[in-house]
């Protein structure tokens, strides 16, 4: 079983790389860019093959290391 | 947009007693509205107004020969010859760097780089002073990695060598860690920027980032004691953008070297406001700002949020009128924002406006006048006993041999190598770094570029005498910086400083404040050591626990020609060891007292810490820069931490070559090794350089004696330890590394 | 020589290089900024070490989108020598210029250190000069210098002599230790460690003294000689 | 219209952060991990209306500069 967590930063808080990459694919001509965020994705294999108590094991998992909660929001995904 | 019922509650949760807020409708007149209700509590708040601490830190030495401009301003300014200015200062980021300690320390890093490139100075080195909780406790871990890595992701990125610093673990930090940068910046002394906002009718601009919902209320925060809940006050924590701050001091640095600005300032703790109100109150006019032209990069920001946001990379200036035209050409050429926000006034007040409405008008001078200026209550510390020498046997009789005191020192948090932290910063950027942390040496060096000459820098303290005793602790720190500097060659020149306390409201953490404060300036005014600026952080402490008083100090001297400096590496193999300053052998809150004798373990402290004499300390200090001058000595060393012993293995461990101690008739052998009377040296000379090194120094009447001679591969006192150098070296350089890789 | 230094937003080493193009050169270079279409007409250009654009994305993946790069490359095809300094090099690579690409430091670390290298190709425009020493010692200061490059290219690099320096110690787990290549004409350097950071005997971070890095500045001077 | 960039280390490329991440999750008592790895998502709000074309222009942006294809594989989703 596989988990994909994808963390980005909350609403509101400053993303100088995001705005960044904005500004730089405008320069290059890619006119119709108007915003771009950047987030990460961490893909996990999993021994489990519960979905449900996989989903909460990595539910911790975000919450005590893999995303830093006071700025960034984390979505799990489970896939077999 | 709803109007805010300005209720006791939200008074009481602006952190505005009742007293203070029928000042506030005394002075307008009326009530207040939120907006102006926002800007009062954060003008007022222990971090802008120094409401605790004003009336004592009016009574430190601010002047000097070389002082160009003392506290007051966002940095220190002091004179090092040629039309050459530096300019300095250190500030705390300590709840931040807890709640989110990579980016809280990464900000806190731009913050002071801000205060000192917005007088007109490019940064050129920063240091920073780090104390942990201890290592044991489950977060410390994880704040040391995001500390550092914050430090170091901002520094390096911006490009300014993080040279030196400290760093100290102790349970007493455990909920509530303090993260000190300091920065040093260069200027030519007539292109000194001010904040001052001179003139009516000059155009006010906005500079450097767009303004978010970023650390609303940051101010306050670092301000209020924490509790368990300061989980839920989390969204405050600001992000830094190092690549925009290199950008804002390149355009700045470019917009100062033309003549259209009349007064700028950062925009640091509460933002928009305090920079707006500082500029109109030090140049005695009103300020007319139209917030809808604020940069923005949310949507629906309330006039409240934009005045109290603490988003980073922000300046506010005034303009020569009709130059407003070289400031935009410049920070468009560098892709940042920049506004026309405002005018000076003739009113004396703050006026704001938003969407065609006013939403502020209040007199300005009360913000500063009628500041609260109180004084706290206090209980000066009592004095503690003197641990005696015949109070204490031997290690050995207390079956503990020599070598293990030594390995137990060497590998304690406090002294263990810091590599594993400074390998992290980039310390050779600008290409003028003589000598940093790499060196384990006692202050950095950086030539002024294009120079001969350079500075020394250094950041001390030691909180375990400040526990014990805050007075002598207070004088400890400065008399440390400036053995410090004395011992690279450089001339001590002035101060900046951090005061780290608990809660000012409790009598006893406020007397520990107080008597600091009055040590610290007992040592500006013997060694003629001004302090030239500082910060003040207050309300240390978790759930009632105050953390060990920590005014930390930063010290900056000038070597005036590179040609003559010492460090710790230089020694030769067969050179003899000199011991300058008078060793009695003072153990009491000596690190062998807290590791070996055990007295850590104490909650309270128990003896008190090694006095300072003043006189002797500049006399010794005064003789060593002579020697280093006259090139008598190889490498010089201050005692402190660990005595002559660790003295003389950290300069082993520079130079690659063991030594031979020898005890002395008058000190039971382990007050001798590991004592930390205060004012001395371990310095290594030549042969024929030995007798002139002491009997001049007699002359002087400082005591001097030869300690041992350099050589080999074994690190020897007779009668006590006997060391392999490599093994001891790793040991050494192992712990924190261990430590960090789980 | 003439010589120019690029300068991207956030280049932070550009100081450092120019310091040392003069120094050793005896002649100031010229500082290019990156919104230039073309390279005024210069010798040698270096791409200085620094965080252009804040390294955001990749490091050196926005700079090597610039305008100026676009030049440097035509010109560096037809024999222009060019040498990229750790930002430099990630900006060469990610330009083309050079294969491989330089990721995250195995250790997750920023280090700073004084770094020993070994010149394994004495007999590049870069390294002439060294006249057969074979260690030397620059600072190093990165976080993403960690070399990689498929097999094939390894083996081609290893097989026509492009490893100019390796690392003796390998600080950041570059594959084969390689610290610094060329292209195959040998007019393009990119290497992690900062030579123009060891051209002053004072100055090498902890007062050991630091020349190391001249001899590379001379080789180019000979070179274009 | 949004477009989301998947970037992933290509097979074969070694993946510290991934391993990191891996090792102190076992670490924390997280047993049921085996492998992990990071990767980054870049999102961008387009102009454009017409999800053919976008998707055509954004392949351009990765190629160009988003991804790294030395060492990069990337995915592109495109979101109303
Ligand atoms: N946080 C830090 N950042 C940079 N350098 C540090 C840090 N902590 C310690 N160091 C360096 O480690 C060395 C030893 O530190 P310390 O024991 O405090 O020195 P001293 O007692 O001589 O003042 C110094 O060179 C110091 O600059
Ligand atoms: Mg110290």
């Amino acid at each position: 079983m596989k988990a994909i967590i994808h963390i980005g930063l909350k609403p509101g808080v400053l993303d100088p790389q995001g705005r960044t990459i904005a500004r730089s694919l405008t320069h290059m001509g890619f006119e119709g860019v108007t915003k771009a965020r950047q987030g990460k994705t961490i893909e996990l294999d999993l021994s489990s093959d519960n979905a449900e108590t996989a989903k909460l094991e990595v539910e911790k998992m975000c919450k005590q290391l893999l995303a830093n909660t006071v700025i960034e929001d984390y979505q799990i995904e489970i896939v077999e | 947009m709803k109007k805010v019922k300005i209720t006791p509650e939200v008074v009481a949760e602006h952190g505005l007693s009742e007293k203070e807020y029928e000042i506030i409708c005394d002075r307008l007149g009326r009530a207040p509205n939120i907006t102006e209700l926002g800007i009062f509590s954060v003008m007022w708040s222990e971090h802008c107004s120094y409401k605790s601490s004003r009336r004592h830190l009016k009574k430190m030495l601010t002047k000097g020969k070389r002082v160009i401009q003392g506290p007051g301003e966002n940095a220190g300014v002091i004179d090092i010859d040629d039309g050459d200015a530096i300019v300095f200062k250190m500030e705390s980021h300590n709840h931040p760097s807890y709640i989110e300690p990579f980016q809280g320390a990464a900000t806190g890093v731009g913050g002071i780089m801000r205060d000192v490139f917005t007088m007109g100075a490019r940064p050129i080195a920063n240091l920073n002073a780090l104390r942990f909780g201890e290592p044991s406790h489950p977060k410390t871990k994880s704040l040391v990695a995001g500390v550092v890595h914050g430090i170091g992701a901002y520094g390096n990125c911006v490009g300014v060598p993080t040279v030196g610093g400290e760093t100290n673990f102790h349970r007493g930090y455990n909920d509530n860690i303090l993260v000190n940068a300091m920065c040093v910046g260069l200027a030519k002394q007539d292109k000194v920027f001010y904040s001052a906002a001179k003139g009516v009718g000059n155009p006010i601009f906005y500079v450097g980032s767009k303004t978010g919902r970023d650390g609303i209320h940051g101010a306050t925060m670092a301000s209020a004691e924490f509790d368990d809940d300061s989980d839920a006050k989390r969204p405050t924590v600001q992000v830094g953008d190092p690549f925009t701050e290199k950008l804002l001091i390149e355009a700045c640095m470019e917009l100062m070297a033309t003549d259209a600005i009349i007064a700028i300032q950062d925009m640091g703790a509460a933002g928009l406001t305090s920079s707006s109100i500082e500029m109109a109150d030090k140049g005695g006019v009103g300020v007319k700002m139209n917030l809808d032209k604020v940069p923005q990069r949310e949507t629906g920001m309330t006039p409240y949020e934009m005045m109290l946001s603490e988003s980073q990379e922000r300046m506010l200036m005034v303009l020569q009128p009709g130059k407003e035209h070289i400031a935009i050409e410049i920070f468009e050429k560098w892709d940042l924002d920049v506004a026309e926000v405002g005018i000076t006034t003739d009113t004396g007040h703050l006026v704001l406006t938003h969407k065609s409405k006013t939403v502020c008008d209040i007199p300005i001078a009360p913000l500063g006048d009628d500041a609260p200026n109180l004084n706290r209550p206090y209980d000066p510390p009592k004095n503690l006993d003197t641990l005696y020498n015949d109070q204490i046997m031997d290690p050995v009789t207390r079956g503990t041999s020599y070598n293990d005191v030594v390995t137990t020192l060497i590998t304690s948090p406090d002294i263990a190598s810091k590599r594993w932290i400074w390998e992290q910063y980039d310390r050779s950027v600008m290409g003028d770094t003589v000598d940093s942390s790499n060196s384990g040496g006692d202050a950095a060096i950086v030539r002024i570029h294009g120079t001969n000459k350079a500075i020394a820098i250094t950041t001390d303290c030691t909180p375990r005498y400040v526990t014990a005793d805050a007075f002598e602790g207070g004088k400890q720190a400065v008399a440390e910086t400036y053995r410090n500097l004395c011992s690279v060659g450089a001339e001590p020149i002035a101060i900046t400083d951090c005061l780290n306390f608990g809660n000012p409201e409790r009598k006893d953490v406020m007397g520990q404040f107080v008597r600091s404060i009055e040590g610290i300036d007992a040592a500006c005014r013997a060694l003629d050591y001004p302090v030239v600026s500082g910060n003040v952080s207050l309300y240390n402490e978790t759930n009632g626990q105050a953390i060990p008083p920590t005014p930390a100090i930063g010290g900056v001297g000038l070597i005036k020609n590179l040609e003559r400096y010492a460090t710790l590496k230089g020694a030769k193999e067969g050179e003899h060891l000199v011991l300058l300053g008078k060793t009695d052998g003072w153990l009491g809150a000596s690190l062998y007292a807290h590791l070996i004798l055990g007295h850590a373990k104490s909650e309270a402290p128990l003896y008190a810490p090694p006095p300072v004499d003043l006189e002797a300390e500049k006399a010794a200090g005064t003789y060593v820069r002579r020697l280093i001058r006259d090139r008598r000595v190889s490498s010089v060393h201050d005692l402190s931490d660990g005595g002559l012993a660790l003295a003389a293995i950290e300069m082993a461990f520079a130079n690659g070559f063991g030594f031979k101690l020898k005890g002395s008739a008058d000190v039971p052998l382990y007050a001798w090794l590991f004592g930390e009377d205060q004012g001395r040296y371990l310095v290594s000379v030549e042969e024929n350089s030995l007798n002139p090194v002491i009997s001049t120094a007699r002359t002087l009447n400082i005591p001097a004696q030869k300690v041992g001679t350099i050589g080999g591969s074994r690190l020897i006192a007779t009668g006590g330890f006997d060391l392999s150098l490599q093994d001891t070296h790793m040991e050494y350089e192992s712990w924190l590394p261990d430590y960090m890789a789980d | 020589m003439q010589s120019a230094v690029i300068v991207f937003p956030a280049s932070n080493c550009d100081r450092d290089a120019a310091t040392a193009l003069e120094k050793i050169t005896g002649r100031k270079p010229l500082m290019v900024w990156h919104e230039e279409t073309t390279l005024p007409k210069v010798d040698f250009v270096v791409i200085p070490g620094g965080f252009s654009y804040g390294d955001y994305l990749r490091s050196g993946a926005i700079a090597a989108r610039s305008p100026i790069v676009r030049d440097i490359v035509k010109k560096a095809g037809n024999g222009l020598p060019v040498a990229g300094f750790c930002n430099g090099f990630q900006i060469l690579t990610e330009a083309g210029l050079l294969p491989g690409a330089l990721m995250r430091n195995k250790g997750l670390r920023f280090v700073c250190r004084p770094q020993k290298l070994q010149i394994v190709n004495g007999d590049t425009m870069f390294t002439k000069a060294y006249k057969g020493i074979t260690e030397v010692t620059y600072p190093i200061a990165h976080f993403d210098g960690n070399y990689y490059a498929d097999n094939d290219t390894l083996r081609e690099l290893r097989k026509t002599g492009r490893i100019v320096f390796k690392y003796i110690d390998n600080p950041n787990g570059s594959l084969n230790d390689i610290a610094g290549i060329c292209n195959e004409a040998g007019n393009v350097l990119g290497m992690m460690p900062h030579p123009e950071r060891a051209v002053d005997p004072l100055i090498c971070d902890s007062g050991r003294g630091g020349t190391d890095g001249i001899a590379l500045f001379k080789s180019v001077l000979e070179a274009v000689r």
